[in-house]
């Protein structure tokens, strides 16, 4: 009986909000720019694989868990003890755990496909998938790990009259480091020229003989650890769980088809339009939140195939 | 049959096309020779309209074709191979003759009956095949065949099509010297039997000399000469361009 | 072990004597599945303490002798999955593995997919914890009962829950002006918030709904949501989040200064305040799902004996006090063991299934919250218990107060109505 | 057309088939009837990947267009519930998905194309998802037992209305979708598909039209994922919008390749097997992701032309072995 207001009520929500809500748009906007940090992250590492090696990873959303599960097991098993500054500190374990899973997983299955075609190429990062989901299992069990010692300990803040959470303004802060520190090395590092080198032109770059193997098995490692990293951040506000990277897997596959294959200003650009459109579309049309944001990379997709920055 | 009038076309600064004007009667085979560069396969892409042209015309039946589609271009009876081998990799040697000839039948839309029912097709296809001495090879695929072979079934494809004009780039490229002539000699006879006016792009002048009726020599873009073989192999610019003799 | 197969040799004779009459009892165990979820967000707070109980009472049960002489083999099952994994698995339990009773489904997204299996498959399926009013109801009032033949809840639907906030919120905050809510994006969620927000606009027609907001079941990230309601400024804002996603919101909501303008009211909320510790915030409004609340004590001896054995046993073996799941799923696996029991009864012998079904249609049976009766619509009815959270020195996390019990008939729609009609139909 | 030894078998293997449900328990002749249902899909789907060759990551939006006209006519016309409306309607609705979204995905190739597909078929899952007083959200809908020719199922248990009708409904329409399967790839429209996946430009140039082309293998392999959903409704008996999500079309993707998409009976070898594997792998253990994952690791690295293409080289081998014993 209610099914036929849905609709009316989400014009009611658009009034209200331009009404009534406007106040609370700073907070509207830090949870907008929280939201795409974290994305920015997962989708940073799924593009730089994309661009130098070509290769979509299906398995990256269970790298982003692994970060999460290890950075939540690091955070719960040095628990209190210790000066606060090691609680940060071990959120670099979720980095450096993906990292060392996309080594083995580079070295053991994907190197074996960079000849194949597609259908295989996509069908392998989809059995790591179901891999990795299940030796998370495997080694976690299927319990949630509550980690939010980081979170609470750093309180928070009044911006502009609302209470607002450190920690989120602490993930941004990483998230505009890590940004700054791949924007520079890609583009001014002999190595970071290197592989871009090989996403223009993977033959031409083997005929200027570069080490071909040992750069993609570096970018597969760096977009994996990123992936990592971005779980780990995410753990103090929130439990790791089974499944916890299909959501950023998924939203990272519109920032990166959004944004265009493997370029790092459309990452941003995608993930910042993820963000907001998530945010105020919370705000404004709760009901059909999700749709809208398949609906605008739809549209993107169908005038600019090749995505906003896009070769 | 073709008139291209004042054809142009630009990569940025490299005039690979420029203000070319040529004519192809019935009948004819033509040849293009010239070094690599020199605007050989950028004409052929504008004619069979691969690539569309800054500036100038292409008639052919009096038609004006300059911007048409590819599809349009073959259906009015034009057809080409390619100097790269571009066939149809994982279907037997019938299979990429015969596709050719439902579509030049209109019968991919309307042929609801599995191909081999189709047996004029097939029986037109093992013609075609035998025309150019390939037939024993009809249910490989291009996989097991020699490059010989290849160029040719490439060629066959084209003349499938029934096309009354055929443009051939470089139909002896990659394959080795010593059957260069013996597959020049397979596809000219078979285009002969036919009629069809055709040009054939060549570096090599030695090659279509002895078959073309008429050779054009380009160079940077531009026809440098013109006429019948043995007047061209005489052209003193020619010869210290094109065949690097200074006399 | 020995006191143990002696005990069920004893049994084995008696139940001869009473097999004499015509179907013998088997000597082979009851296999029991139960069904909650042991993985994901929903294991810890939900399944893992439901899934205890079984275990314990089995445990209990096959000590004094198990049912009518046969011992229950329980075999526990996991939820996880989503809805089309249940059915295929609820499939295999009935038809592949011939289990004699399905107990189960926490989620009543698995609840509405896999009670009709009962009818279609022919097997016995009691819902020990899902809350869908939609469950059990016909399309109109009044509908025909029982919808499945053979398809029980051993508890009473959501109503109870949003029915007593709302009879709570009108009674404590009478001032309440607006409202929100916040409730997972699923039959649940969408029941819980339809069935509060009609009672509300019966009884305190003044209030104005400001806001309704659907999460994803499993979403991590609260913060768009949380301050989307604190931008529509709420007095209370309704809430039927469970499991991980009330814990994550919880955390994300104290972070950003939410409860200091606003009062939740949860419609099961009774596993956090234990679940998240001291942090948890005081005057939240929490029902409890039935009077399933470990500080709370029936008015009747047996069942506040019952009761007071049930805390003890289940602190004893885990270490911490029972939440409402536990309690639920003390009165499946006792649903089953009396209706069998009644059942023999009445045909002399192990009973069918059919027979088994019209025994528990109409039983009444004691649990430790008092005495529970399953209705001629397979729908067992409670009282409703709701409080507000407060810290005491006592127990490292917040405790009811204020705690107020509204009896069954209150909250409880009478058989054959549909509980929104009967809310509309109130004075 | 039976003196090819070919189609002796395939009738062997039909009348075979017939006999299934005597031999089968009926929990093991649902399992296979989930089977034959993603045979018809496996079908479809090679029709784009093996002989177009598009690699569509979204596929389970069409099977989820054929699964819910099921559903949604169950709910909102029960008065049309009936077989011999639902198919044409599954049919119909997996037609026009099929067209707005290939129309759209058509113009890209390679990861562009699966890339597309997969976010086409993700915004079909989020308006299922969200829209839950119309398709019920991630609850899904219950499908009931249809009516079939006016004949009504009221009062049987599922299981055996699909041990009986249901099963001879379903090999029949798994016969048809075979034969017209193998109809459409072996008629001059099949050797254009195959022309154009094997090379583009030259198929232009014989006069293919290829955009248009490709659009109609989606369709037309849209339409038979759809009619496999919709088969597959009522085996299940529940919808849910999990159909639409890609881990779902990268299940397509998983049988198909099992099977090998070389060879036009591979995804039918590939689907049951998947079936198979899936379920006793779930039944069996907690980490069945695990084990499929690893058999499909396995799978790419070993056995890329599936089981088929592996069974069809085996033969080939013999066959080469014994002419060349025969001529010792």
């Amino acid at each position: 009986m209610f099914s036929a207001l849905a609709p009316a009520r989400t014009w009611v929500g658009a009034r209200v909000f331009f009404e009534e809500e406007l106040e609370m748009w700073v907070v509207y906007t830090l949870n907008a720019l929280y939201f795409a940090a974290l994305l920015f992250l997962t989708s940073l590492g799924l593009n730089i694989i994309l661009g130098v090696m070509g290769i979509l990873n299906l398995a990256h959303g269970s790298l982003y868990a692994i970060g999460a599960f290890m950075a939540a097991w690091t955070i719960i098993a040095i628990g209190m003890n210790v000066p606060t500054f090691f609680l940060f500190i071990s959120l670099l374990s979720g980095f450096v755990l993906a990292g060392i899973v996309g080594f083995l997983m580079e070295k053991s299955l994907i190197r074996f496909m960079y000849k194949r075609t597609l259908e295989y190429q996509l069908l392998l990062t989809f059995g790591a998938l179901l891999l990795l989901e299940d030796i998370i299992k495997m080694i976690w069990g299927g319990q949630a790990y509550y980690a939010s010692a980081p979170f609470d300990l750093l309180g928070k803040v009044d911006i502009l009259g609302h209470i607002y959470p450190i920690y989120f303004l602490f993930v941004m802060f990483i998230t505009c480091l890590a940004g700054l520190f791949i924007w520079f090395f890609m583009g001014r590092t002999k190595l970071g020229i290197m592989l871009r080198a090989i996403s223009l032109d993977r033959e031409m770059a083997t005929g200027l003989g570069l080490d071909i193997g040992r750069l993609s098995t570096f970018a597969f490692v760096l977009g994996s650890g990123l992936a990592g990293l971005a779980g780990a951040l995410v753990v103090p506000t929130t439990p790791a769980l089974l499944g916890i990277g299909m959501e950023p897997l998924i939203l990272a596959f519109i920032v990166v088809v959004v944004g265009g294959l493997g370029s790092l200003k459309g990452a941003l650009v995608g993930s910042l339009l993820v963000g907001f459109t998530r945010s105020f579309g919370i705000a404004i049309f709760p009901e059909i939140e999700l749709p809208l944001l398949f609906l605008i990379a739809g549209i993107i997709l169908v005038v600019k195939p090749e995505g906003l920055f896009g070769r | 049959m073709l008139t291209i009038d004042n054809l142009k076309k630009h990569f940025g600064f490299v005039r690979a096309v420029d203000n070319i004007n040529l004519e192809i009667r019935e009948g004819e085979i033509v040849s293009i020779i010239g070094t690599n560069g020199a605007g050989k396969t950028t004409l052929v892409n504008l004619i069979s309209g691969y690539l569309k042209p800054d500036s100038g015309r292409i008639l052919f039946f009096d038609k004006d074709i300059t911007f048409a589609s590819p599809y349009v271009r073959i259906k009015l009876g034009m057809g080409r191979s390619f100097q790269l081998i571009q066939l149809f990799g994982n279907i037997t040697v019938l299979d990429n003759v015969r596709t050719a000839l439902f579509s030049k039948y209109g019968m991919i839309r309307r042929g609801l009956l599995p191909a081999d029912r189709y047996s004029s097709v097939t029986e037109e296809a093992i013609k075609i095949l035998d025309n150019f001495n390939i037939s024993d090879k009809k249910n490989l695929t291009p996989t097991g065949l020699s490059e010989g072979d290849l160029k040719i079934l490439d060629i066959a494809i084209a003349f499938a099509l029934k096309s009354k004009l055929l443009l051939l780039d470089e139909p002896t490229s990659g394959v080795a010297t010593s059957d260069k002539f013996k597959v020049m000699d397979s596809i000219v006879s078979a285009i002969k039997k036919e009629g069809i006016s055709t040009l054939i792009i060549e570096h090599d002048m030695d090659i279509v000399s002895g078959y073309s009726d008429r050779v054009i020599v380009m160079h940077e873009g531009k026809i440098m000469a013109e006429g019948k073989p043995d007047e061209v192999m005489e052209n003193k610019e020619v010869k210290a361009t094109v065949f690097g003799i200074v006399s | 072990m020995g006191a143990t197969a002696m005990t069920a040799g004893t049994f084995g004779t008696a139940s001869k004597a009473i097999g004499q009459a015509k179907k013998p009892i088997p000597t082979t165990p009851v296999k029991i599945a139960a069904v909650s979820f042991l993985t994901g967000a929903a294991a810890a707070p939900f399944g893992i303490p439901g899934d205890n109980t079984y275990k314990m009472c089995a445990d209990v049960i096959n000590k004094e002798g198990g049912i009518l002489g046969r011992k229950i083999d329980l075999q526990s099952k996991d939820e996880a999955g989503g809805v089309d994994a249940q059915v295929k698995l609820c499939r295999k339990l009935i038809l592949e593995d011939k289990v004699d009773v399905v107990l189960g489904y926490i989620s009543s997204a698995s609840c509405l997919a896999v009670l009709p299996l009962s009818d279609e498959l022919g097997g016995l399926i009691v819902a020990y914890d899902c809350g869908t009013h939609e469950l059990m109801e016909g399309a109109k009032s009044p509908y025909e009962v029982p919808k499945f033949k053979l398809g029980f809840r051993s508890k009473a639907h959501l109503g109870i829950d949003n029915i007593g906030l709302a009879l709570y919120i009108k009674k404590y905050y009478p001032k309440t002006k607006k409202v929100a809510g916040i409730n997972p994006d699923y039959a649940w969620g969408r029941d819980s918030w339809l069935i509060f927000e009609v009672a509300m606009k019966k009884l305190m027609p003044q209030v104005e709904v400001v806001k309704t907001l659907w999460p994803p079941l499993g979403n991590t990230d609260y913060t768009a949501h949380i301050s989307a309601l604190m931008g529509a400024g709420p007095d209370i804002v309704h809430s039927s989040l469970w499991g991980g996603d009330a814990v994550t919101f919880s955390k994300q909501a104290i972070g950003m200064g939410f409860f200091k303008k606003i009062r939740m009211a949860y419609s099961r909320g009774e596993p956090y305040p234990q679940e998240v510790g001291k942090d948890y915030p005081e005057g939240q409004i929490i029902c409890c799902a039935g009077t399933h609340y470990f500080l709370f004590s029936p008015k009747d001896k047996a069942s506040a004996d019952l009761q007071k054995w049930f805390v003890g046993e289940y602190h004893k073996r885990y270490g911490k006090y029972p939440t409402y799941p536990c309690y639920h799923a003390y009165q499946a696996i006792y649903a089953y063991k009396y209706a069998v029991e009644k059942a023999t009864k009445a045909v002399g012998g192990w009973p069918t299934i059919d027979e088994i079904a019209k025994a528990m249609t109409g039983l009444t049976f004691p649990t430790p919250s008092g005495p529970l009766t399953i209705r001629e619509d397979h729908n067992g009815i409670e009282d409703c218990l709701v409080g507000i959270t407060k810290l005491t020195p006592k127990y490292p996390f917040p405790i009811l107060d204020k705690m107020e019990v509204f009896s069954a008939a209150k909250v409880n729609p009478p058989v054959g109505t549909k509980t929104v009609d009967w809310i509309n139909s109130w004075k | 057309m039976f003196k090819k030894p070919r189609w002796i078998v395939y009738l062997l293997i039909l009348i075979g088939l017939l006999f299934i449900p005597r031999l089968l328990s009926i929990y093991h002749l649902m399992l296979f009837e989930y089977g034959l249902t993603f045979a018809i899909v496996g079908l479809g789907f090679n029709l784009l990947l093996g002989y177009t060759g598009l690699l569509s990551f979204g596929h389970g939006a069409y099977f989820a267009a054929g699964a819910y006209s099921v559903a949604m006519i169950g709910k909102y016309f029960p008065h049309a519930y009936s077989i011999e409306i639902l198919i044409p309607a599954a049919l119909f609705f997996s037609l026009v998905l099929s067209v707005i979204f290939g129309f759209v995905c058509v113009r890209h190739t390679k990861i562009f194309f699966s890339i597309l597909t997969l976010s086409l078929s993700m915004l079909l899952f989020a308006l299922l998802f969200k829209l839950y007083h119309i398709t019920g959200g991630s609850d899904g809908l219950r499908v009931p037992l249809p009516a079939l020719f006016g004949m009504s199922f009221k009062g049987i248990r599922r299981p055996e209305f699909l041990s009986g009708t249901y099963y001879y409904f379903l090999l029949g329409m798994f016969s048809v979708s075979f034969l017209v399967m193998k109809g459409i790839v072996s008629s001059p429209f099949g050797k254009a598909l195959q022309a154009i996946r094997d090379n583009e430009i030259r198929a232009e140039l014989i006069g293919i039209r290829v955009r248009r082309y490709r659009l109609y293998a989606f369709i037309i392999s849209g339409m038979f994922v759809g009619l496999g959903g919709a088969l597959w409704t009522f085996v299940n008996g529940h919808v849910t919008a999990d159909l639409s999500h890609w881990v779902f079309s990268g299940e397509i993707v998983y049988m198909t390749l099992l099977g090998g998409f070389g060879i036009l009976e591979g995804p039918i070898i590939g689907a049951i097997l998947f079936t198979y594997l899936k379920l006793y792998a779930m039944g069996n253990t907690q980490y069945w992701m695990f084990v499929i994952g690893a058999t499909l690791i396995v799978l790419v690295l070993l056995l890329p032309n599936g089981v088929a293409g592996a069974i069809a080289s085996l033969l080939a081998k013999i066959k080469r072995k014994t002419v060349k014993g025969t001529t010792c």
